[in-house]
C-alpha cells in the first residue's frame, strides 16, 4: 500500500513538472511535450489511484485518456501543417517570440 | 510474497524513471534531446508501472485492461514523439550542435 | 489521501487558469484549455464521478480542443493586445468572487454524509435501483430510467445542436476532384493511425455495451466512436473521411438515434405504461428495464456520434475552404 | 484548521470561476471568451460534484464490500450537461467563423466601426 502511496505522489509530482513545462515553454514545441507528457503521466496516475482507492476497475477512463490524448496530439500536428502553409512567415514568427 | 516483492521493484523503478524524464524534460539543453527523455523514459516507466500493477491484480479482466492500456500506449506515445519531433524539424528548429554552428558562420 | 491528492489537483487547475488569463498566444491557450479539462476530469474521479470524468475526458478535453482548433485555424492564432488596463472587469470579479466566498461559509461542509443533499432522493436510488433495474451502475439507471425524460431532452439538444452548426456552416461536399489533404508527410502515423483506429472503435463497442456495469454509455461511447473517425479525417483528409462515412448518412443517423429513444417510450406508451416506463416492455419488469435501457443507450450513442461527427465535419470543411483558396 | 478542510473545495471552485468569468468579460477575442466560458462552465461542474462526494464513499457502482457510495444524482446532470456544454460550445465557435467570415475580425472592439455594416 506505502509503495502504491509513494508511486503516486512520484507520478503526481510528474505530472508537475510536465504541467510546469507545458506554462512556461520556450517554443511551442517545448510546450506540446509537456502536455504529452502530462497525458501519459496521467493515465498511469488514473492506473494508480484505482489501486490505491482499491477500486481497479476503472480503468477504462485510462483507457480513454491514452485515446484522447494521442487524438489531441494529431490535431495539433495537423493544426500546425495548416498555419505552415496558410501564413508561414507570421506562425514562424509567433514561434520565435516565444523562444526569446 | 515473491510477486508482491516484484511489484513493490517494479513500481519502484517506475516511478524513478518518470522522476528522470521529468527532470531531463527541463535540464538537456535543445527540443530533440528533450524529447528523446521524455519518450524513452516515458515508454521505460509505463512498462514498468503497468507490470506493477498487473503483478497486484488477480489477473482477470483488470489485468487484460491494464495491457491493453500498455500496449495502446508503447503504439501512440512513440509514435506521438516521432511525429513531433519530425514536425518540430520541418518547422525550423535547430538542434543545439546546428544551432552553435550557425552562430559560428556568422561569426567568421 | 483522497484529500491530500484533491487539493494538489486543484491547486493545478487554479494555476493553468490564471496562465490561461495571461496567454495571448491562441494556440497555447487552447493546449492548456486541454490539460485543464484533463485535470478536472482527474478530479472527478478523485471525488468518485467515475461516469462524469469518462464523459469530461472524452468530450471535453477531445471534441472542444479539436474545435477550438479548428476555429483557430480560421480566426488566426495571435489574440491582439489591448493596451488599457481592464479595472473595471478586475473590481466586478473580485466583488462578486468576495459575495460567493462568504455565501460558501453558510454550506454544509465537504463529504459529510449528514448533509442536506445526501439525504433526500439519493439514499432511494442508492438502495433501491439494483433491484428495481436490476444494473450494477446506478449513474445509468438513474440517467437511463428514472430521469430518462431528462436524457431525451438533453439528446434533443445535442441534434438541435448538430442542426444549428451545419445550418451555420454547411457540410463538406462530395466531390469526386476532391484536393488530397491529410499529413502526407507523416508516414509513421498514417501507419499507426491505421492500427490504433479499429482498436478505437472497438473499445467504443466495449463501452457502450458495458456501460451498464461500469463507467460509460451511450454518451461517451458516441464520442468515442466519433473521436476514432475524426482521427482517421485528421490523418488522410477530410475527402476520404468523407468517403467513408457520408455526410448525408450522418443526418440520418443523428436523427434515428433520437427517432429510437421517443419510439421506445411511445412504445411503452401502446404497450400499456407510461411513456418511457420500461416496466412493460417485457413481461418481467426487471428485464424490460433491461431491454429499454439498452435501446435508448443505442439512441443516444447513435445521437451523439452522429451530432459530434457532424460538427466536425462542417468545422473541417470550412477549414479546408479556406486552406485551398 | 478543520474549517479549512470543508470548505477549501467550494473556495477553490469560486476561485475558478471568477477566473473564468473576468476571461469572458475582459477579453476582446470571441475565441478567448468561450475559453473562459468553459472554464466557468466546469467551475459549476465541479462545484455539484463537490457536493456528491460524500467522504469514505465509493463510485456509485454496485460492487461487493462496498457499504457507502457517493451521490449518483449529482453525475447524472454533470454527464449530461457536459455534452450539452460541448454541444453549445460547438454553436458558438460556428458562430465565430461565420463572424470572421463576415467581418474579418474576431477582436471585440474592432466592431465598433462596422456597427452599420449589419
Amino acid at each position: 500500500m506505502l509503495v502504491l502511496a509513494a508511486t503516486s505522489i512520484a507520478i503526481l509530482s510528474v505530472m508537475a513538472l510536465a504541467l510546469a513545462r507545458a506554462l512556461k515553454a520556450d517554443t511551442v514545441y517545448d510546450r506540446i511535450l509537456g502536455v504529452n507528457m502530462f497525458g501519459t503521466k496521467t493515465v498511469l496516475f488514473i492506473a494508480a489511484m484505482g489501486f490505491l482507492s482499491g477500486r481497479p476497475d476503472f480503468l477504462d477512463i485510462a483507457i480513454v485518456y491514452a485515446l484522447i490524448n494521442f487524438i489531441g496530439m494529431v490535431a495539433v500536428l495537423r493544426f500546425f501543417e495548416y498555419t505552415a502553409t496558410d501564413d508561414s512567415p507570421e506562425s514562424s514568427s509567433t514561434s520565435e517570440d516565444q523562444c526569446r | 510474497m515473491i510477486i508482491e516483492a516484484a511489484s513493490t521493484l517494479f513500481l519502484i523503478l517506475g516511478a524513478f524513471f518518470s522522476l528522470t524524464g521529468a527532470v531531463g524534460l527541463f535540464r538537456f539543453p535543445d527540443f530533440f534531446t528533450r524529447v528523446h527523455a521524455a519518450s524513452v523514459t516515458d515508454s521505460a516507466a509505463t512498462i514498468f508501472i503497468i507490470f506493477g500493477l498487473v503483478l497486484r491484480t488477480d489477473f482477470g479482466l483488470v489485468a487484460v485492461k491494464l495491457l491493453f492500456i500498455l500496449i495502446f500506449l508503447l503504439i501512440t506515445s512513440p509514435t506521438a514523439s516521432h511525429a513531433l519531433a519530425k514536425s518540430a524539424r520541418h518547422g525550423g528548429l535547430l538542434t543545439l550542435v546546428e544551432t552553435e554552428a550557425t552562430k559560428k558562420e556568422d561569426s567568421d | 489521501m483522497v484529500e491530500f491528492i484533491d487539493l494538489v489537483l486543484l491547486g493545478m487547475l487554479a494555476i493553468t487558469a490564471m496562465r490561461i488569463i495571461f496567454l495571448k498566444d491562441l494556440f497555447a491557450v487552447v493546449m492548456l484549455f486541454g490539460i485543464y479539462s484533463f485535470l478536472s476530469a482527474l478530479i472527478f474521479v478523485n471525488l468518485d464521478a467515475v461516469d462524469v470524468a469518462f464523459t469530461e475526458a472524452s468530450v471535453g478535453a477531445g471534441i472542444s480542443t479539436v474545435l477550438m482548433l479548428g476555429t483557430l485555424a480560421l480566426t488566426g492564432r495571435k489574440e491582439k493586445v489591448n493596451s488599457h488596463t481592464a479595472w473595471l472587469p478586475l473590481i466586478v470579479v473580485v466583488v462578486t468572487g468576495a459575495a460567493l466566498i462568504y455565501g460558501t461559509l453558510d454550506m454544509p461542509p465537504f463529504g459529510d454524509s449528514n448533509n442536506p443533499v445526501q439525504q433526500h432522493v439519493a439514499p432511494r436510488y442508492i438502495q433501491d435501483s439494483p433491484q428495481e433495474i436490476g444494473l450494477p451502475n446506478m449513474v445509468t439507471s438513474v440517467l437511463a430510467s428514472y430521469r430518462a425524460f431528462d436524457t431525451l431532452g438533453e439528446t434533443a439538444v445535442v441534434f438541435a445542436a448538430a442542426i444549428g452548426v451545419l445550418s451555420l456552416l454547411g457540410l463538406p461536399k462530395q466531390e469526386k476532384s476532391a484536393i488530397e489533404s491529410g499529413l502526407k508527410s507523416h508516414l509513421v502515423l498514417r501507419v499507426v493511425a491505421k492500427l490504433v483506429i479499429p482498436l478505437i472503435i472497438l473499445f467504443a463497442l466495449y463501452v457502450q455495451f458495458h456501460g451498464d456495469y461500469g463507467p460509460g454509455g451511450g454518451f461517451q461511447a458516441g464520442v468515442i466512436a466519433a473521436a476514432a473517425i475524426i482521427l482517421y479525417a485528421l490523418v488522410f483528409g477530410l475527402p476520404t473521411a468523407a468517403h467513408v462515412i457520408a455526410p448525408s448518412l450522418l443526418k440520418a443517423l443523428a436523427a434515428l438515434g433520437v427517432l429510437i429513444y421517443a419510439g421506445t417510450g411511445v412504445a411503452s406508451f401502446f404497450l400499456g405504461g407510461d411513456f418511457l416506463d420500461y416496466n412493460v416492455l417485457a413481461s418481467d419488469p426487471v428485464a424490460g428495464q433491461h431491454i429499454g435501457i439498452i435501446l435508448i443507450e443505442l439512441g443516444v450513442g447513435l445521437t451523439v456520434f452522429a451530432a459530434m461527427l457532424c460538427i466536425f465535419y462542417a468545422f473541417a470543411a470550412q477549414a479546408e475552404r479556406t486552406n485551398i483558396q | 484548521m478543520s474549517f479549512i478542510v470543508d470548505y477549501y473545495n467550494y473556495w477553490i471552485v469560486v476561485f475558478l470561476m471568477m477566473a473564468g468569468f473576468y476571461i469572458v468579460i475582459s477579453a476582446n477575442n470571441l475565441v478567448k471568451k468561450i475559453v473562459g466560458l468553459n472554464i466557468f462552465q466546469t467551475s459549476v461542474f465541479m462545484m455539484y460534484i463537490s457536493i456528491g462526494k460524500v467522504s469514505g464513499g465509493s463510485a456509485p457502482i454496485v460492487a461487493e464490500g462496498i457499504t457507502s457510495y457517493s451521490n449518483p444524482l449529482p453525475h447524472v446532470l454533470i454527464l449530461t450537461a457536459i455534452v450539452v456544454g460541448v454541444a453549445t460550445t460547438s454553436v458558438g465557435l460556428a458562430l465565430i467563423i461565420r463572424i470572421k467570415s463576415a467581418y474579418g475580425t474576431v477582436e471585440e472592439n474592432e466592431f465598433k466601426d462596422k456597427e452599420n455594416l449589419i
